[in-house]
């Protein structure tokens, strides 16, 4: 009885932390209804594993959001970590495992750059000190390739990247990507991460409101670089996946990746004042997006307009948010004020 | 280094008169400030001791000092007779320190529990163990009498539950010394008494309480001892709260005897300025009332009464279902703040530092905000020149201390602020002044000070409507009283001999009085 | 080209030469970079290459133009990411004296007289020739998709172009032309959902050979490479490897090396009063199985010898 | 003798705001150093011309960041407005003042709709609505232009973005670019807009403080409508002298130029929180950055090498100011007190 109950509330709740699941959805009726193809198993097995490199990304970009802060140099750190990878997997033929190391090793120095640019150089805002790190690790991955991109990956990069569960394509372990179990392995352990361990609660009260919780005995400048180093780690497995994808690492992998990540954490609900958020969300965001290119490829839309479309679908998704969480509520408190008025 | 101190399980007999925490010659320089200089300050163990001092005295920052987030230029601190260091506040929570601060420290978006362990979680391996943390949350809560809030975000809670939270945090970590700054500014009176219960309560467990307050009354109801700070020095040795009078303690923090509390005034009041009928919103039903010029309307209630909405809507910063508001007896409807401010209604919101003021701007800034049109000159440009010498000649009238127009607002003290956000609607040239909670973390002095520039208002024919929580405050400034009771209008009473504070407090809790 | 610009005066030393492309950060125009410095070495100019950090990026390269100029070098050899932004610029070198070379993309003027020479075949005739050596390789009816850079960057726009007025002229049905931005991880996303869409799919035909590989990287995922012809654009070295392994069909590759060689050439020659041809189209290779050993030797050849110097 | 005090207080003052100009004279000297063509007249002039598009932008994006907020939609607004404006003057004709105006009131429009997404719509953060509406204004000018560049701009607007004082060369006035005059002009406006103005005042206290501003009485949404609307205009005037320098109207100019302008904005010492900053710093921010590329280009720097210059400046310039700010106040504290503890 009361069990119940208290599921329905979960439920409830989860349902209304889902804004962005619901944008989801209505784009996908919108999509199988427009597009035969959109809603084969290939099909949505191919959307879900074109989100993978995003979905590490966005992840990332998560918990500096909910610190209020931001990590611009997400795609590049991406690029140079796996561009790191690549030439001591490749050029330098060492270990794949060690190779790979290395490579989450960099991506998490990156990160750290940026936690302490911030925490220790005081530089004003991780706006401003990662549009800086942005252009630096760009320029570091040109320069150690020569602008050439790196082709061959060990196996192991690849079956990460680029494989199925199962060898045999008629198979259904065969038509699901290892990507995106590796993404959704990630998103259940961060979801573990934000919930369940004081680093995790830490970021979030560091995002709600800094001073207090430096009052409050919590270390601020651990957690927010905390933040990036795990940013940085992300990106480095996002740079992975996408390095396994293309069996190459190239120094412009990283292009305005920041861009698709900060959308799909918005879109999924996370407030960009720190704070707030969840990693269902962020997934959302991530599936959202990817379900749209998905879908503007599968219907063939114009160049021109897809640019057009996914300015639009951004506004739309964070529109139905703001809605939905009462963003009008001074509007709906004078509604339901007068309409208690004219009822008594 | 921390220096680790023996655990003493059993409780201190109170009255024992071993020093618990002693700080010596302490001094701490801020860019420009010497905000401590050669402060020594001894608590000992079992004993409630009062630290007082105007605003800017330095008591918070011998706060922060203590815990070890001030690192102070000289001086040292002792814990039960042996030095200590502190580098962090978990050095000072190891010892047994707890603290209020002075701005709730509370993350509103998380949880009451996740707020009471934040910092200090209770884990089992790398996680943090939540139930092991409800568990011993609701005993502490329990003991606040806030067993029941065990699930709720905080920024559902009121600000004297956030408050209670803070209590039941230093409770729950075993603080054999709780430091509250100003713990009881924001609270109503029924919280307030509350509050000083529990903190009588918790000093007959042993527990020795540092109490910062503005408030001398419910500072000599509970306190031991007090040491007063004057211009970040000590003023005068420590002395036993029963030797010593209030207006002695006023004496020592001000450096001079204040003439009167509440300054008297002699004012004809005249014909009705402003009127409003029947308000109605979702917080408040029903509201009617009216204010004459140069009478001041004293509006009383407990906290969460619905008098800041009521007095927000009036403003045009609330929406109104319905009601009708007359300004010098005509009908008007007041649509926005800019409107309130273009019909003469003006309103100095509760909480300065985030709705008064513009913290990082100077005190030109603040105080022309509203008024900037006022300073164009031929050319439709702002005449910087002129408004200085505005500022400067009001802030003179006002006492505003330093008169440094260039000054950025957050460098003023709490009550020299309240004295800016006056001065920026004196320059409006309003006839109809809200003040909300008016003074509200002032020392005694700058009431006094914001008294009177209350009374020169009214003087000059302004009527005033004044929002307080203070009891006393009501009583010694409002011609008549309106009480207010969940939304309600509960009565509203000429301020003559014939009234009592218990008539007002009855009204305040929902009873009701006869009319008048 | 005789100028009475005041550098004149420094007449003793050879006077250097800056070689402008579209943007640093690819193969080809390293490569472009490379045949440049070859020929800066053989005559004995001091050359000077840079260039944006992207292709769309025109204002930078135009003040790349003009700060050559202030330099006082001695000729500018420019290859114009933008064939109308450029033009204000070029015409800025003009009335300075300084003498410009175009290489690899036309500039787009009706003033022929701004330039000395333009090498290069541009990029909707590559584009057409590329489409027709895929026409020649499919049947008549093939569905083939383009996958294309930026929208709006005139490179892509005419190599899509000329491919797609080719193929459509040979009969082929262009089921798509869909852009991922130069970009080979955009790439294989759009291919992938391309084969969703058509799953009988014949041809790729990317406008650059990064894309091209990410193309084939989702042909080869979805196991059609045995029926699916991929090409490509520019003969990058990853390009040349992946037609050596067999992987992508063919890349049409504008002779870089070339390019960049004639340009400086070029420019040298006008520098020392000699005449110069208007316009000097060096041609376009097909790369594929059959030659791609052969051309890739040709160019290790240079490269490695412009890397000497 | 009193005068003289105060004059020296003000120059003091202005200098100590003046951290972006100690940046960009040590850079100058630099160079003048380095390449004997740096401090010619016309190099120095030819820095100016090339300063003058994201000149106009910044003033617009400083407005923006003024009131806490961002328009990274800026870039595009630009383009948009120009090919807009093109497209009256040349493809139809039209007389070419009429034609400049309409693009003008398009730029101040595309900043109004900035503007009301966040005001009326409550969109969470310009971050959000302005990363939209920059897609879908990139979208519309490829779709209007048919992704191809109109060339063969009037007379007027060469003469704007292209021309110089005089039309003899030899002269000083030859040499002086009209742009460069015209963005000086513009940022001594804006400089007694932002002090003088009512709005201009309104902008700052809004950027301080939301809250206060509006019980103030200050119409906050129109304050910040308005921020919006002028750096929609300031973008078109940018357009406008871009459009004239390279003679043509592009669908693709606008790419990426807000970082430039975010760039010289913060360097200039502008909060990113709102509230403080002035024109001088901006116009120091502009410079810096347009030196910076000019001196790259001088000194023949390969592009990958110049991203990694850009991102460290702009690193470097704001750790100057936070240093100059007393933002390493506690490390100096701690590093005199460390060193008096080992003195004692
Ligand atoms: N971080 C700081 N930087 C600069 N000055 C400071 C800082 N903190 C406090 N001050 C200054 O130190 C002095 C003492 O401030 P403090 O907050 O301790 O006063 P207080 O006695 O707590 O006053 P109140 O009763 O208003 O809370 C004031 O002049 C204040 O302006
Ligand atoms: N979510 C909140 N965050 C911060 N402070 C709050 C919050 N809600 C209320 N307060 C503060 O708590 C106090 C009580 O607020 P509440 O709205 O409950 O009462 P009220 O209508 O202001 O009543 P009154 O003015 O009669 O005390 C006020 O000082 C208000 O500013
Ligand atoms: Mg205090
Ligand atoms: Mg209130």
């Amino acid at each position: 009885m009361k069990d119940s109950m208290i599921l329905l509330k979960n439920i409830k709740s989860n349902f209304s932390k889902g804004g962005p699941i619901l944008a989801l959805i209505l784009l996908c009726i919108f999509l199988a209804f427009s597009n035969e193809n959109f809603l084969t198993v290939s099909n949505l097995m191919n959307v879900t594993r074109q989100a993978a490199v995003n979905g590490f990304l966005s992840l990332g970009m998560m918990v500096c959001i909910l610190t209020a802060g931001i990590d611009l140099s997400i795609g590049f750190t991406m690029t140079l970590s796996s561009v790191i990878m690549a030439i001591c997997a490749v050029n330098l033929g060492w270990n794949p495992f060690f190779s790979l190391l290395i490579g989450l090793l960099s991506g998490s120095m990156l990160g750290l750059v940026n936690g302490l640019l911030l925490t220790k150089c005081k530089l004003p805002h991780p706006f401003i000190s990662t549009m800086g790190t942005q252009n630096i690790y760009k320029g570091i991955a040109l320069v150690i390739t020569g602008a050439t991109p790196i082709a061959g990956m060990p196996y192991v990069v690849k079956w990460a990247g680029a494989s199925f569960l199962s060898s045999d394509p008629t198979t259904f372990f065969g038509k699901i990507p290892v990507s995106f179990i590796l993404m959704l392995i990630t998103y259940v352990l961060f979801s573990i991460f934000l919930n369940y361990s004081t680093l995790g609660r830490h970021v979030y009260a560091v995002g709600g409101n800094m001073t207090t919780a430096g009052l409050s005995g919590i270390n601020v400048d651990f957690v927010r670089t905390s933040a990036y180093v795990i940013s940085g780690f992300m990106a480095a497995c996002g740079g992975i996946i996408l390095t396994g994808r293309t069996d190459s690492a190239y120094p412009l992998s990283g292009l305005l990746l920041e861009n698709d990540a900060i959308a799909a954490v918005v879109i999924g609900g996370t407030s960009f004042f720190g704070g707030k958020g969840n990693v269902l969300g962020t997934f959302s965001g991530v599936l959202l997006i990817s379900v749209l290119r998905n879908g503007l490829n599968l219907l063939n839309v114009n160049a021109d307009m897809q640019t057009i479309a996914i300015g639009a679908v951004i506004i739309i998704a964070v529109f139905i948010d703001v809605i939905r969480n009462g963003g009008f509520a001074k509007v709906k408190r004078h509604i339901k004020a007068v309409s208690d008025k004219s009822l008594a | 280094m921390l220096q680790k101190t023996q655990e003493t399980t059993e409780s201190v007999e109170p009255g024992s008169n071993a020093p618990l925490l002693e700080m010596r010659d302490i001094t701490k320089m801020f860019p420009g400030v010497v905000a401590l200089s050669h402060v020594n300050l001894v608590v000992r163990q079992g004993e409630i001791h009062l630290l007082l001092g105007e605003n800017g005295a330095g008591k918070s920052t011998m706060i922060k000092t203590i815990m070890g987030i001030n690192k102070p230029e000289g001086g040292e601190m002792l814990w039960m007779g042996k030095p200590v260091k502190l580098n962090t506040i978990h050095d000072a929570y190891q010892l047994g320190i707890a603290v209020i601060y002075q701005e709730l420290s509370n993350i509103p978006c998380l949880g009451v529990v996740e707020n009471m362990y934040l910092g200090n979680e209770k884990k089992k391996g790398p996680f943090i163990d939540w139930k092991e943390q409800k568990r011993c949350a609701k005993i502490a809560l329990e003991r606040v009498g806030l067993g029941n809030l065990l699930d709720v975000p905080m920024e559902n809670l009121g600000m004297g539950q956030r408050q209670l939270v803070e209590i039941a945090r230093a409770v729950d970590r075993n603080a054999k010394l709780i430091i509250m700054d100003e713990p009881t500014s924001s609270l109503s009176r029924s919280e307030i008494d509350n509050l000083l219960d529990l903190m009588l309560e918790l000093n007959r467990q042993g527990i020795s309480i540092l109490f910062i307050t503005h408030k001398l009354d419910e500072a000599k109801k509970v306190g031991h001892v007090v040491t007063v700070l004057k211009d970040g020095k000590n003023s005068g040795p420590t002395l036993n709260v029963e030797d010593v009078s209030e207006d002695q303690i006023i004496k020592l923090m001000v450096g001079r005897e204040l003439d009167e509390k509440y300054p008297r005034r002699s004012v004809q009041i005249g014909e009705e300025m402003f009127r409003c009928e029947n308000l109605c919103s979702d917080k408040f039903d029903n509201i009617s009332f009216h204010v004459r010029k140069g009478e001041l309307l004293g509006v009383f209630g407990l906290v969460g009464a619905g008098r800041t909405e009521t007095m927000r809507a009036i403003f045009g910063t609330y929406p109104l279902v319905e009601g009708d508001i007359f300004i010098e007896g005509r009908k008007g409807k007041v649509k926005s703040a800019r409107d309130a401010i273009d019909k003469g209604i003006v309103l100095l919101t509760e909480n300065r530092k985030e709705e008064g003021l513009v913290l990082i701007h100077n005190i030109v800034e603040n105080g022309t905000i509203v008024t900037m049109n006022q300073f164009k000159n031929k050319f439709g440009l702002i005449d910087n020149k002129k408004r200085t010498a505005i500022v400067k000649k009001y802030g003179k009238d006002l006492n505003l201390r330093p008169l440094q127009p260039e000054k950025r607002a957050m460098d003023f003290s709490g009550g020299n602020q309240q004295k800016v956000v006056i001065m920026k609607w004196l320059l409006s040239g309003a006839k109809v002044f809200i003040f909300d909670e008016p003074t509200k973390g002032v020392d005694v002095a700058a009431k006094v000070e914001i008294y009177n520039i209350m009374n020169n208002l009214l003087e000059q024919g302004a009527s005033i409507i004044m929002v307080s929580s203070e009891i006393q405050e009501i009583l010694g400034m409002s011609d008549r009283i309106m009480v207010m009771y969940e939304g309600l209008e509960t009565g509203i009473v000429n301020n003559d001999e014939t009234v009592d504070q218990e008539q007002i407090l009855t009204l305040a809790t929902g009873g009701k009085v006869n009319e008048r | 080209a005789d100028t009475d610009s005041d550098a004149d005066s420094s007449s003793g030393e050879k006077k250097s030469i800056s070689v402008i492309v579209m943007a640093l950060n690819s193969d080809y125009w390293h490569m472009v970079e490379a045949g440049a410095k070859l020929a800066g070495n053989e005559f004995g100019y001091e050359v000077n290459v840079v260039g944006p950090n992207s292709e769309s990026d025109s204002v930078a390269q135009s003040n790349m133009v003009e700060d050559a100029v202030t330099n006082h070098v001695g000729a500018i050899v420019l290859a114009p990411n933008e064939p109308k932004v450029l033009v204000s610029s070029v015409q800025k070198a003009k009335d300075a004296g300084v003498p410009v070379i175009i290489i690899d993309a036309a500039l787009q003027t009706d003033d022929e007289s701004l330039y000395e020479s333009f090498i290069g075949t541009g990029n909707y005739e590559a584009g057409k020739t590329a489409g027709e050596y895929l026409a020649s390789k499919l049947q008549k009816g093939d569905k083939v998709a383009l996958i294309r850079g930026l929208v709006g960057q005139p490179t892509h726009d005419e190599r899509a172009n000329g491919a797609k007025d080719a193929l459509e002229a040979a009969g082929m049905q262009i089921v798509a032309i869909q852009p991922a931005d130069s970009d080979r991880g955009k790439a294989v996303n759009v291919a992938e959902n391309i084969i969703q869409t058509t799953p009988d799919i014949k041809c790729f035909y990317a406008t650059n050979d990064e894309m091209a590989l990410g193309a084939y990287q989702a042909v080869e995922g979805s196991q059609l490479q045995k029926q699916v012809i991929v090409m490509g654009f520019d003969g990058s070295f990853g390009a040349l490897d992946s037609i050596a392994e067999g992987k992508l069909s063919a890349s049409l590759a504008q002779k870089p090396i070339e390019e960049g060689y004639l340009g400086v050439k070029a420019a040298i020659e006008v520098i020392e009063g000699k005449s110069v041809e208007k316009k000097v189209n060096n041609g376009v290779v097909i790369v594929d199985k059959d030659n791609v050993k052969s051309f890739r030797e040709e160019i290790d050849a240079k490269v490695a010898e412009s890397k000497k110097y």
